[in-house]
């Protein structure tokens, strides 16, 4: 079996605050997407379970807006944030 | 939302920034005026900091953001307006971190050789900006804090500009 | 294009002046924000003289209007842009004599509560202004002097604010 | 019969400088409409023929838009002006 990949996650506001941290490095087997790491970070119980609830949580990989079904590289840096309110 | 390293720095030099910092709109309107050569027409927008209704007694706001994504999202509104309609030069400021009630957030300002160019790409990277721009707001009350959920009507304003012009 | 005598002179003390001296950018938007109580939003316009393109080597222009009748239209668009739309604040600057290449010569500042607001009603005072206030342009050049035509962009700008909205 | 209206009329712009003044004092018949007005001009030969040819001519009573089918009063002040090409 090949060796797992690394993910750097970053958290944002309401995420950041409710999860109790912005960053953190997650491994996943190699062809995880989006949605798999999603998965991995709710197994982990409250407050993470809030991840695959009814609120929206938006995605980026590596800057850029993604989906759940997008797939990650070792290495990928993967966002995790509330619909953004800037402006 | 990639293009070659060259043409996003260049673009962020010139175009975006994210500051703690107020910014002056004089300053701001009288540089595009400069880097304009036959500009006939500046359009701005500033946004300032107002109680938005979902507490009472709000002093000021929160602002997040999600350094390095935030600029990389503006340059591509703002590559994008280039494609759409003949404007010259774009700046964008977007302040982070606490804001009084009344203080500056926002600013776009475009120049043009024709005013209908300004105003639509002016709109568009406003609109454009709230939806899709990482930035996220937190009421500050005496009460309290409470993050800034987002408005529908501002997925429909931005949605507009995929269906006209 | 009337009112009680009233309100069209409180009007015309708010938010109108035609002048042949310059204005400054800075000062009037600071006093759309001082006198905007919870404005979120600031929308401007300015616009500069440009080579129209009817002639060669422009130098400058030369503006004349119809005093009295101006500030009437202006004043009345303003009132039209109240009832329209939910906006605070209203400046219209207009300056009139000779002015060159790269001069300011028109100033639209809008104040709202709302963004979407402060563009439109900024946009139609600006566009039915082109078509109804009583200005005109001379191009002056080193060769002579031009009258400048009235373009169907224009008219066709300010009709579409009859149909829309 | 009844006595003449005077209307003040104001020329601006093109027409100010080609018909050579910017106010002139008209006497017309009770009941006279801007077109006779227009007529009265444009009978004194050229160049006030213009104000009857092809080129647009705009007019304003008392400082609002006008027709040139409504009517004058005594004292009314008539503008004649091109399109207006202002902003």
């Amino acid at each position: 079996m090949s060796q797992p990949i690394q993910v750097h996650v970053k958290l944002f506001a309401r995420l950041r605050e409710e999860l109790g941290t912005g960053d953190l490095t997650l491994a996943l087997p190699p062809g995880s997407t989006a949605a798999d790491a999603l998965d991995q970070l709710a197994a982990q119980g409250e407050p993470w379970q809030q991840l695959k609830g009814d609120r929206p949580v938006m995605l980026a990989i590596n800057q850029a807006m993604a989906k759940p079904v997008n797939s990650l590289q070792d290495g990928d840096e993967l966002a995790l944030f509330p619909p953004v309110t800037g402006g | 939302m990639s293009w070659p390293c060259s043409l996003r720095s260049r673009e962020a030099d010139m175009g975006v920034r994210v500051q703690t910092a107020d910014f002056d709109l004089a300053t701001e309107y009288q540089r595009l005026r400069d880097e304009s050569g036959q500009a006939g027409a500046i359009a701005t927008f500033t946004g300032l900091v107002r109680d938005y209704g979902d507490l009472q007694d709000v002093r000021g706001l929160f602002l997040e953001h999600y350094p390095g994504m935030t600029e990389t999202v503006i340059n591509d509104l703002i590559q994008q307006a280039h494609k759409r309609w003949h404007i010259q030069q774009v700046q964008v400021i977007h302040r982070v971190g606490e804001l009084l009630l009344g203080e500056q957030i926002v600013f776009v300002g475009v120049s043009s050789a024709h005013r209908t160019d300004a105003f639509a790409a002016c709109q568009f990277i406003m609109d454009a900006l709230k939806t899709s721009a990482p930035f996220w707001k937190k009421e500050l009350t005496d009460a309290g804090e409470h993050w800034v959920e987002q408005r529908a009507t501002d997925l429909i304003q931005a949605q507009q500009w995929d269906q006209d012009d």
